[in-house]
């Protein structure tokens, strides 16, 4: 295991301590592992709070700032915060207009965020949830741990983001959250397993000619093992269940994310994109909005995820609203 | 985390009536920071295989935690030692694992605010930590959790209390028929947390959870049987 | 070798299409394999043109744009391209005010530069040029290719596209270049190769325990293998160097760039810049601006390099201009 | 690129006299497209050893580039030929070779642009395409580059011409003494181009350039034997 870090143990506290002195115009670290939009919760708007494992950088702490989170809560590599952290986070992004949680569809994420959200509640914090369940790799049941958050999380928050921002109440920004969640979809594929510095070993095992489908982010091996494919054909493989899931039909618009996982060089993400933009058009589907890049992160995994939300104008104005945060920040 | 495991604290011996006390559940948590110390690597390597691959840290930072609040801590009962236990794992380990031991340890410390727990006591105490993991993770039997492993040891510490077994006598029962549960995991297909996502892929594997229910178990059950 | 790409031939002309697609709203794609900044030449502006080999992705069409450049030339993978599409991009960055060519110091950028800047003087475009050498792994002497251009080369475009925007006359955004180029310094490590498509194979060995300390962006190998070291260690070995090259004195302000290389996690990065920071701050340099992420890559190598520009007022208040480039945007 | 090359055109044959006409250069160009072919993956593995790994494709784009625009050009000289070389080669090679070898060709078709090239011709033509190497990259013998297989190719040529020599001789000198000279960089320090960033680590390495630059002379002698 070759990485740029200190000690196996410190690396979270060590890279938060770093992402946050690098952005100090946008962000401040709490006492606990949290990081707060910096000049502190916004009077009179809905907090928006995020976290989970750490690992899959810029997720979270890097969508903290203006029309994003308020507060992001980075827990150890790839394992939920706990309650303590969470709550931190919870009043520092209580602005007295209540706080919504945007908890990624995993068992412990669910479980730590629900905890935090009843002693919230027990301070009167007004708290509500979304749950993010978009990787379609994964079949949804209520028999079974249900679809897994993954990239679409990004776009929960930016969107959310701005309902908040522009003054609307946490009903209103829960429901818009909500409808976020409901209209996206993912599915990734790996080229190469993640290694998570205190294990020191791949976190799963791939021939030199195998890659994995249906990963999840947390280095979790996926649905199958399928030989390597061309670029085009891997996308397809990512693009049409998500299609299918979404039931898009011709004449729709959508958002069209191209998401690293963190080792992916940019070139060929933009290969990934270009046929699944050719693909949606061919369908007759409109891709109005794009984002190509490292959003939501599996630390140095080679691999890539297909994303696509539904739009609609409403989606649309609020995905183009002002951000101001270290990974996403535009019209500001 | 290879250093010894803190030595015993020094307290009345067994109860000539066959009870626990304070000093068992300090035994208990002893011998459960160790032994869960000793199989960091190999519960993470369970979790590799269908899950994440953090089970072992988690457990290990939580039991190294749960260790150094219990030093500095005083506690009169069974039920302020597992009190303690429920809110440092839940601080400390995250993930799945620290909200159900978490919430399991919690419910169980309700139900043992005693100076002594007796046999029956025991099987209370279980039974409070298996309907803690229900209510929390809402996994069944044969979902391919620690539930496969909580749910066959409260049964048997139920026949053993009801046969009027000591302390010792049931959370051995207890231990045994978690082994023997979190073995049937290995050929089932996980319908909850991380592993389920690998769905028939998960066959062959045990639950690390599962795993670690077995070694907390044995941990109380030597903890009592050295007393 | 496993990639995201189709033929290791297209790989170039596919990311670009890719990326032009993605990112509409910015550039277009001219003719031949040129992305020029959306709408045309401003006129009256001086035009901005860089380009290089491709494989170093965002650079340098994530950074066409406002307050950037007006064109980039993305070659071959790694390989300079040649004087054509060179004077293609500056005949579409001209707005009649003259053409300012960034070059990254190799011989081949040089050369094709060089040659197209001839081109362009016959068609009366006048073409002034900077040539980027902020590496301090390779020595610079008049004997010698010299040092070459990396992770500076971005901020050399920001700044001097930022007094291009302000409406600079071609002497004083080429002396502004010079100036930026003349302040800062860089260097570099690998953790790991990479491997170039066509190529098939890593770009040089490295041992499970060694890393190459002094490495350029081209795969090429660097000064010295190195057993592998702690973070804080290796950024020693990257820092020390750039601020002796420098002679930085307390008092001092910079901006620190800590660059990943295309495969290193975003949290190695931020343990790095933690730590360059703090051993700046130590030395009584003031760290005023700051950058962190992927803008000077190597596909996708493991690695990082360590960039600091010594500000002064003209240059902070340039850098903090409005910036809107698919990789770098604020302000706008 | 495993295609055969590109049958030679009928021309006229070898002229008595000892001259060199445009069914050489045409000649010489379809056999250099297939030598760099063929030693496409060779010339990177040097060029991956102390550069960018890259030689080999940059040649062997170009030449292809080279032997397409040929088949659709009229040509009517040597100096024809050699001025499709030059600016094809500019325009598709890159990097550093694309210049240099272009410039190379270029000045080289000014000095030949007649019917027939004799002996002494050759040599003028093989002194201006190693004054315009040295034109634009400014490296001296000893610099571990191209120059250094030029170099002695050119003073070879130089005397094989004085001593009468015909342009097969002149250029089978050229080549031979370019061969050594490419083999003498192996122990040279680099101090142009990307293998100077090695320093000393340049050293034991052979200069991609330089052997290009043989493969072509090589290739120019080749073409000349067999008209
Ligand atoms: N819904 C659930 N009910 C009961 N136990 C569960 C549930 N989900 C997960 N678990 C247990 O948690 C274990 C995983 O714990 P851990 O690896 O620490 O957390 P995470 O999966 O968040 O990384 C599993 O092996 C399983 O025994
Ligand atoms: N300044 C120079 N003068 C002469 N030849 C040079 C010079 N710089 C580089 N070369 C030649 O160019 C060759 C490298 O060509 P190539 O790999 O195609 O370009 P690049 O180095 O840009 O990748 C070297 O092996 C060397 O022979
Ligand atoms: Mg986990
Ligand atoms: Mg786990
Ligand atoms: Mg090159
Ligand atoms: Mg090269």
């Amino acid at each position: 295991m070759k990485k740029l870090i200190n000690d196996p143990e410190a690396v979270t506290s060590e890279a938060v301590e770093g992402f946050v002195r690098a952005h100090e115009d946008l962000v401040v670290q709490l006492d606990q592992l949290v990081v707060a939009r910096a000049g502190g919760a916004v009077r009179g708007k809905v907090g928006l709070v995020s976290g989970g494992g750490s690992g899959h950088e810029p997720l979270h702490a890097g969508f903290v700032g203006v029309g994003m989170l308020d507060a992001a809560v980075p827990g150890p590599m790839f394992t939920s915060p706990t309650p303590d952290p969470i709550l931190a986070a919870t009043r520092a992004a209580d602005g007295g207009a209540g706080v919504l949680h945007i908890v990624k569809n995993y068992t412990g994420d669910v479980l730590n965020f629900e905890t935090a959200a009843e002693l919230a509640d027990a301070e009167d914090i007004e708290v509500a949830t979304v749950v993010v369940n978009d990787d379609v790799a994964v079949e949804d049941s209520l028999y079974t741990a249900g679809r897994r958050g993954v990239a679409g999380t990004v776009l929960v928050e930016k969107i959310a983001g701005a309902a908040a921002e522009r003054g609307d109440d946490l009903a209103t920004v829960a429901a818009i959250a909500t409808r976020v969640k409901d209209s996206v979809r993912s599915m990734g594929v790996a080229l190469s397993a993640c290694t998570v510095p205190h294990a020191g070993r791949p976190s799963f095992d791939l021939a030199e000619d195998e890659i994995e489908i249906g990963i999840g982010i947390h280095g979790e091996p996926g649905r199958r093992k399928i030989p390597l494919a061309s670029a085009d054909e891997i996308t397809d493989l990512l693009l049409d269940p998500v299609v299918a899931d979404l039931g898009l039909t011709a004449g729709e618009s959508v958002l069209l994310l191209v998401n690293g996982m963190g080792g992916t060089p940019a070139s060929e993400l933009a290969i990934v994109y270009r046929h699944a933009r050719r693909r949606l058009e061919e369908q007759g589907v409109a891709v109005r909005r794009s984002l190509v890049g490292n959003y939501v992160t599996s630390l140095e995994m080679q691999g890539a995820s297909v994303t696509v939300l539904r739009l609609d104008d409403e989606l649309t104005e609020l995905y183009d609203a002002p951000v101001a945060t270290a990974a996403l920040r535009w019209n500001l | 985390m290879t250093t010894p495991p803190a030595a015993a604290p020094a307290g009345p011996g067994p109860d000539p009536a066959g009870t626990l006390d304070v000093a068992w559940a300090r035994r208990f948590v002893a011998e459960a920071a160790q032994v869960v110390a000793e199989n960091r690597v190999a519960l993470s390597e369970l979790d590799r295989v269908i899950g994440d691959g953090d089970h072992g840290e988690n457990m290990a930072r939580g039991f190294a935690a749960v260790t150094a609040a219990l030093e500095k801590a005083e506690t009169a009962t069974v039920g302020d030692v597992l009190k303690l236990v429920a809110t440092t794992l839940m601080s400390t380990v995250g993930g799945a694992a620290g909200p159900l031991y978490g919430t399991a340890f919690l419910r169980a410390a309700k139900v043992s605010d005693a100076p002594a727990v007796d046999g029956q006591g025991v099987h209370s105490l279980l039974d409070a930590a298996l309907e803690g993991v229900v209510a929390r993770g809402k996994a069944q039997v044969g979902d391919k959790t620690m539930v496969d492993a909580w749910h066959p040891a409260v049964e048997a510490a139920a026949a053993a209390a009801d046969a009027g077994g000591t302390p010792a006598a049931v959370l051995r029962a207890a231990a045994d028929a978690a082994a023997v549960g979190a073995a049937s995991t290995d050929e089932l297909v996980a319908l909850k947390g991380r592993a389920s996502y690998l769905g028939e892929r998960s066959v062959g594997h045990r639950d690390p959870g599962a795993a670690s229910s077995v070694l907390l178990l044995d941990a109380a059950a030597r903890a009592a049987g050295e007393a």
